[in-house]
């Protein structure tokens, strides 16, 4: 890879683990997020390097696990903060909050709360796109723990049986809240699933972005060839808990400590930009600082912007129908 | 004009919107190959091919949730349920997804489909084929819910929901569909009925009957009897149960100061008890006796053919509820 | 008597109903190792052990329709919906199936079991998170729906519901859980409190108010505020959505000859319609004014803090409606 | 096999067979059956066969096309046929209907109307026998159709995960109404989606009533062993519609009459017992006989039969509890 893409995904990658540690604060320590907030440090390389590889029209959908992808789609950390904490100036108007972020001018449809159910959704995409003759390719994201669901397997044997351009991205961290694969999957590989509809998949190291970032390129191309559906196991972990409030009694420190300091994928990359592209520690620290100074921006931005009015809380129930209605 | 069934009316709505407008498909189980289960599609395999008349495995929450996705890429899905009681293996799909798009991510998406779901019972097919669930589905914002009881209005709002920008629950009474009964007189060609407005479908002076869906054609026949002994009902057909256009009812109870509402569906938590809510809350002082319901029983539909009846509205249960009030 | 809270009356209830019948187990996502999402068999799986306190994949289908299945073949399980907007997932299991067991088959077979699902918004989860549907499923015969809104009633209601042979649907207000202001005396040990009664919980003579869950309290808060101005409100608890214990909310209007009904749910088809619809079917002679409605807002819930606030009752909007009718 | 035993498994499926050709009749001529009609001519083998492999108290639960396994359990044909003209004396006192047959003496929970749906209440039905620690299996089935529904996929996962003593029996027909398993399934054979959860699995001619008995013993006795869920895919094919109605345009003449003239389980059977096992035509004819003499008190008993009277129509909407309530 070239140093500046690799350059531009760690900065990508410094920013959204950033912007997950202040969210974590702004939340526990300030009370300024409220609800659910499921936190994506261990995963950047995914988001990073899958989007990394669709180029503009290609889908992107996703679980309430979304903060990543909306900051590598493109979507300003001050607005996407401005959402979480419930402001006008949010992606979504304050509305949808951090599991329903989404922007349609970057064709990023969210953004979703119910396990599995946009899986649905993103065989809907590709399927429009395949009707509409378009080789626009759709990314889907879900956790190993979403291929329990009927959702799942509906989704799957639908994008087969109709060959869609679709890219099946499971970020397998192991754990769907505190339950572990092995005791809520009958196989514990996802491409083992994927067997099951006939459907090309490959187990990629999520923790490695220019990995994914290949593996991605390879499938997207695949899809656009018209070959189908693709699936990608990502090997990845998540740091925090499931969400704010987890104490996380179901995995052992010996095993987050293990991913954290061997497999960390900001780490991995400062490594290699280090060794491999003659990077220095500074231009590393710089681009964290700048980073970090992005982030009192955007906690500024957030944090002075105006709460929506109560009158619009009707807005948009219901869209104007040009004509008849 | 010709005189087409509610079927007919169905099938030809579909086509000419499909005629009018390429991004228009319709998908779901049987809609190619058979035709469709109630021939609502008979011939268009031939006529707009595979692409847009799609055969579905049996995978209902993937019909609703794909027809979603693609509406948001920008086409305009109908997405057929064989009938509305599979629709529940599709629920959250429908209510937590279709009717979320447009208000939860602040009007950047609309979703524009069509849940087709042919509905009612009466069949003999037993309880878990039986349903009229009308009311469940209407009670979520987002979604608008149309259910037509003639020929004209299915045609007129079936085109109408199609066009719509939000996702549309497009209920069809089966045992309308080839009613001779029902038979009526439908326009060639253009025309659209509004979402959302209700329609007088009798002129009356005595009592307001308020109903929808197979419900006016028992309300019509009751109507007809009472007209012999000198009573004339005023009947109201809501035709969209969300958005509730309740001015015309509103309207016609103030004249005639007493109510019956008819449906199919079940009585308890039904279409009734909202429509008796709002008469109350916008015309109190025009009350001159309570507000009936004639509705299903609360009771699992049975198959035999005269326990299912004996749980269903018919036109004499309608001549009492108004006889019990006059 | 132990002052619990709403949670801790409910965990003590499943507790002792496992200790008392061995036929007794709970499934669902996290109910174990986790000890529940929000801590309600915190401790269960080393009490219990794996086999009575089951975690499951996030498969809501079969979690419901394996209860069924398991409550059909003599053992009594609790199935625990994360939350109740899970629910949707599992639609059809729970109307289709579960409540049709008893009549469809002739009283062959009884389906004793409990769906548990926490419900209820306020909590900032957004628009997919935040339902309050209960009027969906009291809408189908065959089902019971049961609601508590103090630590006392639930106990005594989640206790007879695992007795009771009928599959019954147990909504828990979320935000009612650990609030210390609905933090109240429960009995240690062995009572129950009867599925498909009322209850009144204030006395009053100048307006009726009608609610459960989490209506309660802001009713009851507003009659505090109310009667400071001399104005008595008499609160009944439905406790139950289906079967609907009307008698007490009838006698209390023929009393008050004034009603609101409050409740967390939308409004449009919501409980409100179909009590009002009760109230004048049962008692029309004794209608001063139109029965009210506080409910949620007919608009998907925002994650908004403020915003999602205003769609929901509270005391304030109770005190209007109730000042509207006097 | 022993000669007496597939004597009875002649009788059994020769009784389903006139049972349905009557029930076309009493449909099509006479109108005396309502509302959905789906026929098991030309599946016989697999109720008889299946069932026959069972012991009392192990669980029967299948679809709506449900008339030879009601009759394959030992419920009398006059009460079904009953059931099916909506009579007091049918097996569901005439609520039910042909869809949803069931006895709760014969442990046979029905007969449901909800494709894949009782799958799950199966997954329930092997648990209550696992949690109780009785030794009973749970014979599930299902078409090939039903296959391609989230509650076949949440269903085998958690039996798997459970290792549920149930036997996943799906009578693969090739056609779920009109569409076939080409046409609806990403993989053609079910065994395949049975990988897909490491349910062991096996393909059994269906035609033919002995390999579908052995098969499901040892199916049956692998589940008391604890080995688990069982899935055998039963290969078959159903002669008439898909309910009475069906144009049966999706198939051709040929590939009915190749099945009917090559495959036919009853003639298989019998020329068996002709050939090897020294039965004689008229064995077979009188078997025949005795069997439409059956069918004919069975038709008299049900014209005869009351229709449930009208004030019964509110009973068992909530079952009584003892107690409490
Ligand atoms: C249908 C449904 N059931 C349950 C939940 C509650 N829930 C939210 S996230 C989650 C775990 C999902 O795990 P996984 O798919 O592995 O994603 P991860 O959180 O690991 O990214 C559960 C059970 C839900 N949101 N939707
Ligand atoms: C959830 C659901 N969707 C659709 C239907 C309508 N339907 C009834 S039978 C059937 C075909 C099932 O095919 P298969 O599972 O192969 O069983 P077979 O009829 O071949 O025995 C369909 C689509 C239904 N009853 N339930
Ligand atoms: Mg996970
Ligand atoms: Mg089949």
């Amino acid at each position: 890879m070239e140093k500046a893409t690799l350059l531009d995904w760690y900065h990508q990658m410094v920013l959204i683990r950033r912007f997950e540690e202040r969210c974590d604060e702004l939340y526990q320590l300030e009370g300024k997020i409220k609800g659910f907030l499921h936190l994506y440090i261990g995963q950047e390389a995914i988001a990073v390097g899958t989007i990394g590889a669709r180029k503009a029209g290609d889908h992107v959908i996703t679980a309430y696990r979304d903060h990543g992808h909306a900051l590598a789609v493109g979507l300003e950390p001050k607005n996407v903060l401005a959402e979480l904490m419930g402001k006008a100036s949010g992606v979504t108007g304050g509305r949808g909050g951090s599991m329903h972020l989404a922007s349609k001018d970057l064709t990023f449809w969210g953004g979703y709360g119910i396990v599995g159910a946009h899986l649905s959704l993103a065989t809907g995409l590709a399927l429009a796109e395949q009707y509409k003759g378009t080789d626009a390719a759709t990314l889907c994201y879900f956790g190993e723990g979403a291929t329990n669901i009927g959702y799942f397997h509906e989704s799957l044997n639908m994008s087969k049986v109709w060959d869609l351009p679709v890219v099946w991205i499971c970020e397998n961290n192991k754990y769907g809240m505190g339950t572990s694969i092995e005791k809520a999957s009958a196989v514990n590989r996802i491409v083992d699933k994927a067997k099951g509809y006939k459907i090309t998949s490959k187990v990629v190291d999520g923790m490695d972005v220019t990995a994914v970032y290949e593996a991605t390129q390879k499938a997207i191309a695949a899809c656009r060839k018209g070959k189908g559906p693709q699936l990608l196991e990502m090997m990845t972990y998540r740091y925090e808990g499931h969400s704010i409030g987890d104490r996380t009694r179901y995995r052992t420190t010996e095993e987050l400590n293990k991913w954290r300091d061997e497999k960390d994928p900001i780490a991995l990359l400062q490594n290699k930009l280090i060794n491999e592209h003659g990077v220095t520690e500074d231009e590393c620290i710089k681009i964290q600082t700048d980073v970090d100074a992005q982030m009192d921006e955007a906690v500024k931005f957030a944090d002075e912007s105006p709460e929506p009015a109560l009158d619009t809380l009707f807005d948009h129930i219901y869209p104007a129908t040009p004509g008849v209605n | 004009m010709p005189r087409l069934t509610l079927r007919e009316a169905i099938t030809e709505a579909i086509r000419e919107e499909m005629q009018r407008d390429e991004s228009v498909f319709i998908m779901g189980e049987e809609v190619g190959e058979w035709g469709g289960t109630y021939a609502v599609t008979k011939g268009f395999l031939d006529e707009f091919g595979a692409a847009r008349v799609r055969d579905t495995p049996i995978s209902e929450m993937v019909i609703a949730g794909a027809a979603v996705g693609a509406a948001l890429a920008g086409t305009r899905p109908i997405a057929e349920f064989m009938t509305i009681n599979f629709a529940f293996v599709a629920f959250d799909a429908i209510v937590n997804h279709a009717a979320k798009m447009s208000h939860m991510f602040n009007g950047q998406f609309t979703c524009p489909l069509v849940f087709r779901a042919p509905g009612g019972g009466g069949k003999q097919l037993g309880a878990t084929h039986s349903h009229t669930p009308d009311v469940i589905f209407a009670h979520f914002p987002g979604l608008k819910v149309v259910s037509p009881a003639t020929p004209y209005d299915a045609k007129g709002l079936l085109k109408a929901a199609i066009r719509d920008e939000a996702p549309v629950m497009f209920i069809e009474p089966v045992p309308l569909y080839t009613s001779p009964r029902v038979r009526d007189e439908v326009p060639e060609g253009e025309y659209t009925v509004p979402i959302g407005v209700s329609d007088k479908k009798r002129e009356g002076t005595d009592v307001t009957i308020v109903t929808y869906g197979e419900g006016l054609h028992v309300s019509l026949a009751a109507a007809a009897e009472l007209s012999k002994e000198g009573i004339e009902a005023e009947i109201i057909d809501l035709r969209s149960l969300q958005p509730l256009d309740t001015s015309l009812s509103v309207e016609s109870f103030k004249k005639t100061n007493k109510a019956v509402v008819v449906e199919f569906g079940h009585k308890t938590y039904g279409i009734g008890a909202e429509l008796v809510a709002r008469l109350q809350e916008e015309a109190f002082d025009y009350l001159d006796a309570p507000i009936k319901r004639v509705a299903q029983f609360d009771v699992p539909a049975p198959y035999a053919g005269k326990l299912e009846k004996h749980a269903l509205p018919d036109a004499a249960k309608v001549i009492t509820a108004v006889k019990e009030i006059l």
